[in-house]
């Protein structure tokens, strides 16, 4: 039976230096949703995602995915997702191509690469070493990954951050038929999406309770 | 909505605070303790043991020296063991306690060191030889140094604690090797250094004020210990209630 | 006593510069160890007491601040 | 090339051979570091043969325990730099294979070249040649130790990268190393049975393989919110 709600968020919430860092977080995200994440600079929304993707461990609350807790799945669950946060994780000593490669699941052809490199307009820039390459274009390699990643739950942490027209429309169109495919996806920005629309979630600061 | 939010780091919170009241009540006893044992161990060791044959009074260096390192080594694994429970069950009180540890331990070690530098002198004829006792100590100190220098390179303290209690763990392991090593490489190299630290083989009226110095040693270093760590509490714990009535209470009995 | 007098267990057979200066500079170390987090408590008793008549001055203000609010 | 999600040993120990072979300064570097070293000695002791002999086990192992730490700080601080640590950590299998595979990879850039030039110093040290081969034997499993130790260090003091702390942090780790490694070579210059020391040392290539993982991937975990 086809689980319908794919991640479940109970009152998370993370302490850092005794100061917590937002007021807990609590959603439902069902399969083909998509949740647009809002908040201040320094709201904790990155460490909101860190926490998502198990890099931290959260002070309290409890993470759900496809029902099972956290803790019993996390193979399942970290084979399942696509995390692309602020730094784009590129190698600068290998070229474009490889970089791509090795961002990429197991069974990618060829063809998909360059598809992908295409669709980012850096098809051209495929065996030239990415030292040569602008900061930008080390993001849109980064970027790349949305067209060869076969994870059902995405999770894109300012995705929209710096970069020109084509880009933004670039991901807006993967995110739609992500979400078609009947996949999910957590992001965060600061600027409205044109043409999809998405769930809001404000991250409020911690009120203490008196 | 009430929001009845499990916090499973509040109650956790809450043992620093029985730590606290509790070494309120402990510590004046403890320290009488110490401070007898202390007394009485210098005293018999200093005026009233005779002499070792060979070496003269400057044997009486022994009654600081050996409790000293003793207790340097035993509150090496001591940190270890705070680290590894506050690493395993993310007790914040286990990382204060392993946090205070650290520089008692190599005071301790530093004593140690000094003392058998100077021991060496009319025994060797040397302030430094590097005896198979004396050379663990140094290393023993450079661990205890690498404790403390990494629990203060990271600014968030739950990173720096779990840092240093990774640390202190791989020192654990790595003490008895140092030591059998050392042991070893003394063999391989044998000069003709009588051991330093013949105790068994002591005379009893020599050997009685050895073992209430060294129990002195281990009720200093749990004083010491339960001083740093309350101290360590109300650095950490400063915004939280009870500390604020703890301050007001107190300057107001004052 | 296995010394005779006060003045032997000074000088101790020659040796006694050495038991009495590891002795001194160990009851040093030991006496630092004490007192070091004793100062660290009044220090930090200081600093929060700072604290809390910072905040109460402030608490003060906020109020006086709404009174005022409230009586124009 | 395979990729980091499904990859392990075998992937991350190509990635980074074929990362140190693109920037070969930084191959380089430690191997003339030791030999730069090594060179200075006689002038600065003495040139004299046998003065030399006596010191060269000793200061064959310390050059190799200089050079090892030297290559190793920039272990894991590039990948996190980049951001791949961080994809790293997010690899749903055990976080150890990769770990032993960076770590093989900087073994055989560094430990390994460092192995076969020291006859090398053993020449200009006027080592014995019987005691060539167990130098080299002592070496290939010290050097390994070496490297597990090191990167033990260089993920626990991964933010902030200080050269002293990372030493400071691994000398007293490598002490046991050094003097059986010291000893190898020093049995076999006397003429006595090397192949105590030397299971000594392979002894503790097996303990660091077992538990160095642990404390290099518990490091790196830390490290993302130092």
């Amino acid at each position: 039976m086809a689980v319908k709600n794919i991640l479940k968020v109970e009152n998370l919430a993370f302490v850092r230096n005794d100061l917590v860092q937002f007021e807990p977080i609590s959603f439902v995200l069902s399969l083909g949703e998509s949740l647009h994440l809002e908040g201040a600079n320094g709201s904790g929304k990155t460490t909101f995602f860190q926490l998502l993707i198990g890099m931290l461990q959260p002070s309290a609350g409890k993470l759900y995915f496809r029902d099972q807790l956290f803790k019993d799945c996390r193979f399942e669950y970290l084979s399942d997702i696509l995390f692309i946060g602020h730094q784009a994780g590129v190698k600068s000593a290998l070229s474009v191509e490889e970089n791509l490669r090795w961002m990429s699941p197991d069974n990618t052809t060829p063809k998909q690469i360059t598809l992908a490199l295409k669709a980012v307009e850096l098809a051209h820039y495929a065996n030239i070493p990415c030292h040569n390459l602008s900061a930008g274009q080390h993001r849109r390699v980064a970027l790349a990954r949305l067209m060869t990643s076969n994870a059902s739950l995405w999770y894109l942490d300012e995705p929209f951050a710096a970069l020109d027209k084509q880009g933004v429309d670039f991901i807006e169109s993967c995110m739609q038929n992500h979400l078609e495919k009947g996949g999910s996806i957590v992001f965060s920005s600061h600027q409205d999406l044109a043409k999809m629309a998405a769930r809001r979630y404000k991250l409020t600061p911690f009120q203490e309770q008196s | 909505m009430k929001l009845n939010v499990q916090w499973t780091w509040f109650h956790r919170l809450g043992s620093p605070r029985w730590f606290y009241q509790k070494t309120q009540r402990w510590l004046p006893w403890l320290s009488l303790v110490m401070l007898t044992l202390m007394v009485t161990g210098l005293v018999w060791g200093l005026a009233f043991a005779p002499p070792d044959a060979k070496q003269g009074n400057s044997f009486r260096i022994i009654y600081l020296h050996v409790p000293a390192s003793i207790v340097a080594l035993a509150g090496y694994y001591f940190m270890a063991i705070a680290g590894a429970i506050g690493l395993i069950w993310r007790i914040k009180l286990s990382y204060m306690l392993m946090r205070s540890a650290a520089p008692i331990g190599a005071a301790l070690t530093f004593i140690a060191l000094v003392t058998g530098a100077i021991w060496g002198k009319p025994t060797w004829g040397a302030y430094w030889v590097w005896d198979a006792r004396i050379t663990s100590m140094l290393i023993l100190l450079f661990l205890y140094l690498g404790v403390m220098a990494l629990r203060n390179t990271y600014s968030n303290n739950e990173v720096a604690d779990k840092a240093a209690a990774i640390l202190s763990l791989v020192g654990m392991v790595n003490v008895p090797i140092i030591y059998k090593s050392v042991d070893w490489w003394q063999t391989l190299h044998q000069s003709a250094t009588i051991k330093l630290t013949g105790a068994p083989s002591m005379h009893p009226d020599m050997f009685m004020p050895l073992v209430v110095m060294i129990l002195g040693f281990y009720s200093f270093y749990a004083v010491s210990l339960f001083l740093f760590t309350r101290a360590e509490i109300l650095r950490r714990e400063c915004r939280t209630s009870w500390v604020k009535q703890l301050v007001t209470h107190n300057l107001v009995e004052k | 006593m296995y010394f005779e007098s006060f003045q032997q267990l000074v000088f101790m057979g020659g040796h006694g510069v050495y038991v009495w200066s590891s002795v001194y500079i160990s009851l040093v170390v030991l006496g630092g160890l004490i007192l070091k987090p004793l100062c660290q408590k009044k220090q930090m008793f200081k600093n929060i007491q700072v604290q809390i008549d910072l905040q109460k001055a402030n608490d003060k203000a906020l109020n006086r601040g709404q009174d005022n609010a409230s009586h124009s | 090339m395979s990729n980091f999600i499904s990859g392990g040993f075998k992937a991350y120990l190509y990635r980074d051979l074929l990362l140190s072979v693109r920037d070969k300064t930084d191959l380089v570097k430690p191997l003339i570091f030791f030999l730069l070293i090594a060179a200075l000695v006689p002038l600065a002791i003495a040139p004299e043969a046998q003065r030399l002999a006596k010191l060269a086990p000793g200061l064959i192992w310390m050059l190799a325990v200089l050079a090892t730490m030297l290559s190793i700080e920039r272990l894991f601080s590039d990948d996190l730099n980049d951001g791949s640590l961080e994809q790293m950590l997010l690899s749903p299998n055990l976080l150890i294979m990769p770990v032993l595979g960076k770590v093989t990879a900087h073994w055989l850039v560094i430990g390994l070249p460092l192995t076969l030039l020291s006859p090398v110093i053993g020449i200009w040290f006027s080592l014995p040649s019987v005691a060539v081969i167990p130098m080299m034997l002592s070496l290939v499993l010290g050097t390994a130790v070496l490297s597990l130790i090191g990167a033990v260090g260089a993920a626990l003091t991964l933010p902030r990268q200080g050269g002293v702390l990372l030493a400071l942090l691994v000398m007293p780790l490598y002490m046991p190393v050094l003097i059986f490694g010291s000893a190898t070579i020093q049995s076999a210059v006397d003429g006595l049975n090397w192949i105590g020391p030397l299971a000594m040392l392979a002894a503790f290539l097996a303990i660091a393989i077992a538990l160095c993982p642990l404390a290099i991937t518990a490091g790196l975990r830390l490290a993302k919110n130092g």
